[in-house]
């Protein structure tokens, strides 16, 4: 094995444990520590997969904005934090049943399908993949119109949810 | 002999070559030799920098400071590291232990790993990432998150406010702070540092100072240091976060606090003030290292500087210039830069500078203008305050002559 | 590309180990007396009242949800920053109404009172 | 270096975890970090077909930017909604939110 499997292994393995306590701790405030280095790891995961810059972002949008927007909707939210009754509902069996086998098809279809053992290519000499994404984004023969509805999405979120939570009736 | 670091690693290169390892594994070995050189260097600078600051603050109040032991005073940093050494570690009660001990080594490597892509010198760089700037911030938002599981796992109540009113200022002045990175990112055309240090032939300062001037205020409120230091308000929350933390582990929010004010001086240095650039520096890299530290102490003493000369502002009033002013002012600024960037393409240098520069005065002046009217406004309902109204009138004569 | 990022790997690894090493040297030279008044909650000398998760205001949530907008769309600005010499003066524009859209939305917070501490 | 497979049973794998906790849990905010998790297993997979398979489009870039924002703008609105609903009915377990049931 190459040093780079080795550290995929143990990566994947911390992500998926940590993802896991994700959903089974009873505590929320330690479900979202857990949640951040779940997601910390998918980070390390696209350093990985030579995209620094989705790494980079991922940790400042999840762990920098999203998971501290989640501890402050938790500490708002306290009394059921520290709820003692079960923390999942009466169908936790189905729903384990249905998440084993929704994992079981998807391993049992790409382990059929035929590129799935491909190695990537190396990039081009001189090809960044940084720039082009920069150029992408803003060309109009490119994926302007997608860019531009990210933003006005943002921006009807952030109405809505200042409509939503703060509505005085 | 002009630049050391790199003849120190070619000379371990050819050695660890001669012992029989691959390429892949020297280059292993180099980086850990590095990172293990850079942590320990930066850490020596935070035990100086206990002494600078406790001295500096000594002069700004007009006292002198620790000046018994050693020189200077010099050896007091090492009688107080040893102290904090020996001190009992009092872990409060109901608290979550785990994150309890995690916050503090947290509050100190965050700070010591921005340090991984802070180019020193031209050839001595820990790692050349075409994501530097960006990798900064998400350092900082891992700082963030430490300083609410401190807050959070103290079990106390002003711990906890105090996380929450330091996180609210953090992220809020992280915006105008990231945009204000944001342009020299623009100007360089390239987000790793040493791109952006490269290209300063006329430092940044002097194209965007607009955007020195918010980097620093927003560096300034990330450190949490006056005028934004409400996180440890004495009378009202007593420490902040890291209230219930003894000996060591206050030891090392401390020394993150000190060592997290240079970084921030070395960031303003490496985006505004040409890193490592001055005379000879190109030639021999090791003069770049000297300039890189000078450049950074400048900063870190003005970042003392305003926090010993400014009152603390209120929370209200903290989030609002933030929020009203700052973004609005730096989205404008970003806005202009980037547009007369594109427009002046092919002109000469010389005229692109000037451009810059008088854009930036321009906004500068109605800024001041602007700020001056709303300071005036704001002056006069404090002088004229809205008359008190009673529920039975008395004569008018003494309530005009209380209004005037 | 990967090799850049060793570098910081490494540092990630090794930059913890200095504060820990911090954290374990007093448990063997500090003394470690704890009685149940020294590991009190520390009030001011007054004993706790109630619950240590006292309700918060509001305000918190407001800011950091009007930040987290914010955010994202900074973040999506920096790939358009380095890509700039390649881009025409249409694509620059484009990328500042991206941002300006937002600042419909800081408008909007502001008329709301969102932006208000009280 | 990695086989493509890999990424994609370990996306699968973050996927699956990520369901289980939307469909078991009880609490409104562990369920959007449930979704969460599903969002982030569709970036992995995302990025890595793009790696793997067409580096020289940007299709798969593009997508993970937008999950980006859409994973952004869903915890914004969503956890706005956990605190009307707090605010409202003093609870956000989502067992007892049923006004719309009946």
């Amino acid at each position: 094995m190459s040093p780079i499997q080795i550290i995929f292994i143990l990566v994947s393995a911390i992500t998926l444990g940590s993802a896991l306590m994700v959903v089974t701790t009873r505590n929320m405030v330690r479900a979202a520590l857990w949640l951040v280095l779940s997601l910390f790891g998918i980070a390390i995961h696209f350093v990985l997969l030579e995209v620094g810059f989705f790494a980079v972002a991922q940790v400042i949008i999840y762990i920098g904005a999203i998971a501290i927007l989640m501890i402050f909707a938790i500490m708002l939210t306290r009394r059921i934090a520290q709820d003692p009754g079960p923390q999942t509902n009466s169908t936790w069996p189905i729903a384990a049943i249905l998440a084993l086998g929704i994992f079981g098809l998807i391993v049992f279809l790409v382990q059929g399908w035929e590129k799935a053992a491909i190695q990537p290519s190396p990039f081009p000499a001189g090809y960044d993949p940084l720039r082009e994404l920069g150029v992408a984004l803003v060309s109009a023969n490119q994926y302007l119109i997608p860019f531009e509805i990210a933003s006005i999405l943002l921006l009807a979120a952030l109405i809505g949810a200042i409509i939503i939570a703060w509505d005085k009736k | 002999m002009a630049d050391p670091v790199t003849f120190i690693a070619k000379w371990l290169e050819g050695y660890l070559a001669g012992l029989g390892l691959s390429s892949g594994w020297i280059s292993v070995i180099q980086a850990a030799l590095g990172v293990v050189v850079l942590g320990s260097a930066v850490l020596l600078v935070d035990i100086f920098l206990v002494w600078v600051e406790r001295k500096v603050v000594a002069r700004f109040q007009d006292r002198l400071g620790p000046n018994r032991l050693g020189p200077f005073g010099l050896f007091q940093p090492i009688a107080d590291v040893i102290k904090l050494l020996l001190k009992e570690d009092i872990t409060p009660q109901g608290a979550d232990k785990f994150v309890y001990n995690l916050a503090p080594i947290l509050a100190l490597a965050t700070v010591i790993i921005l340090w991984a892509v802070i180019p020193l010198s031209v050839t001595v760089v820990g790692s050349t990432i075409n994501v530097g700037a960006l990798y900064i911030v998400a350092v900082g938002a891992i700082g963030t998150l430490g300083i609410i599981m401190a807050g959070w796992a103290s079990n106390n109540k002003f711990a906890l406010l105090g996380a929450f009113r330091m996180v609210a200022q953090m992220i809020s002045y992280e915006v105008p702070m990231v945009i204000a990175i944001l342009i020299p990112v623009i100007l360089a055309k390239s987000m790793s540092l040493a791109d952006i240090v490269q290209s300063q032939t006329v430092w940044y300062i002097v194209l965007a100072p607009i955007a020195a001037i918010v980097f620093l205020i927003g560096a300034q409120a990330e450190l949490g240091r006056a005028p934004f230091d409400l996180s440890e308000a004495e009378s009202e929350i007593v420490a902040g976060f890291h209230i219930e933390y003894t000996g060591m582990k206050f030891g090392l929010f401390y020394a993150g606090e000190l060592l997290h004010a240079l970084t921030f001086g070395g960031l303003f240095a490496t985006f505004f003030l040409g890193g490592w650039r001055g005379w000879g520096a190109e030639t021999y890299p090791i003069l770049g290292i000297g300039y890189f530290f000078i450049k950074a102490m400048v900063m870190y003493w003005v970042i003392m500087w305003i926090k010993y000369s400014f009152p603390r502002v209120r929370i209200d009033q903290m989030l609002s210039f933030c929020w009203k002013f700052l973004t609005p002012l730096i989205l404008t600024v970003l806005s202009i830069t980037a547009i007369l960037d594109k427009v002046m393409t092919g002109l000469p240098y010389w005229i692109y500078v000037l451009v810059m520069l008088l854009s930036n005065l321009v906004i500068l002046y109605f800024v001041i203008q602007a700020v001056g009217r709303y300071a005036r406004k704001e002056r006069q309902k404090v002088a004229e305050p809205e008359k008190i109204r009673v529920a039975f009138p008395v004569k008018s004569s003494t309530s005009t002559s209380q209004a005037s | 590309m990967l090799n850049d990022w060793l570098f910081i790997g490494l540092m990630l690894v090794i930059a913890p180990i200095f504060p820990i090493a911090a954290l374990i040297i007093p448990r063997i030279l500090a003394p470690k007396k704890p009685n149940p008044l020294k590991t009190q909650t520390y009030e001011c000398g007054i004993e706790t009242v109630g619950d240590t998760w006292v309700q918060f205001k509001a305000q918190y949530y407001n800011f950091a949800l009007v930040f987290l907008v914010f955010d994202v769309e900074i973040v999506f600005l920096f790939p358009w920053a380095v890509a700039f010499n390649q881009l025409p003066l249409y694509g620059v524009i484009v990328g500042i109404l991206f941002i300006e859209v937002l600042v419909i939305g800081l408008i909007y917070a502001w008329r709301k009172g969102i932006l208000e501490w009280s | 270096m990695v086989p493509l497979s890999w990424y994609l049973i370990f996306a699968a794998a973050l996927f699956s975890i990520g369901l289980y906790g939307v469909l078991s849990r009880k609490n409104a905010v562990a369920i959007l970090m449930g979704v969460e998790l599903m969002l982030n297993a569709v970036n992995v997979n995302l990025l890595a077909f793009w790696r793997y398979l067409t580096f020289d489009k940007m299709a798969g870039q593009v997508f993970a930017v937008i999950v980006f924002a859409v994973a952004a703008s869903e915890v914004a609105v969503g956890l706005a909604l956990v605190i009307s609903v707090y605010r409202r009915r003093q609870s956000i377990v989502a067992d007892e939110i049923n006004l719309l049931k009946y």
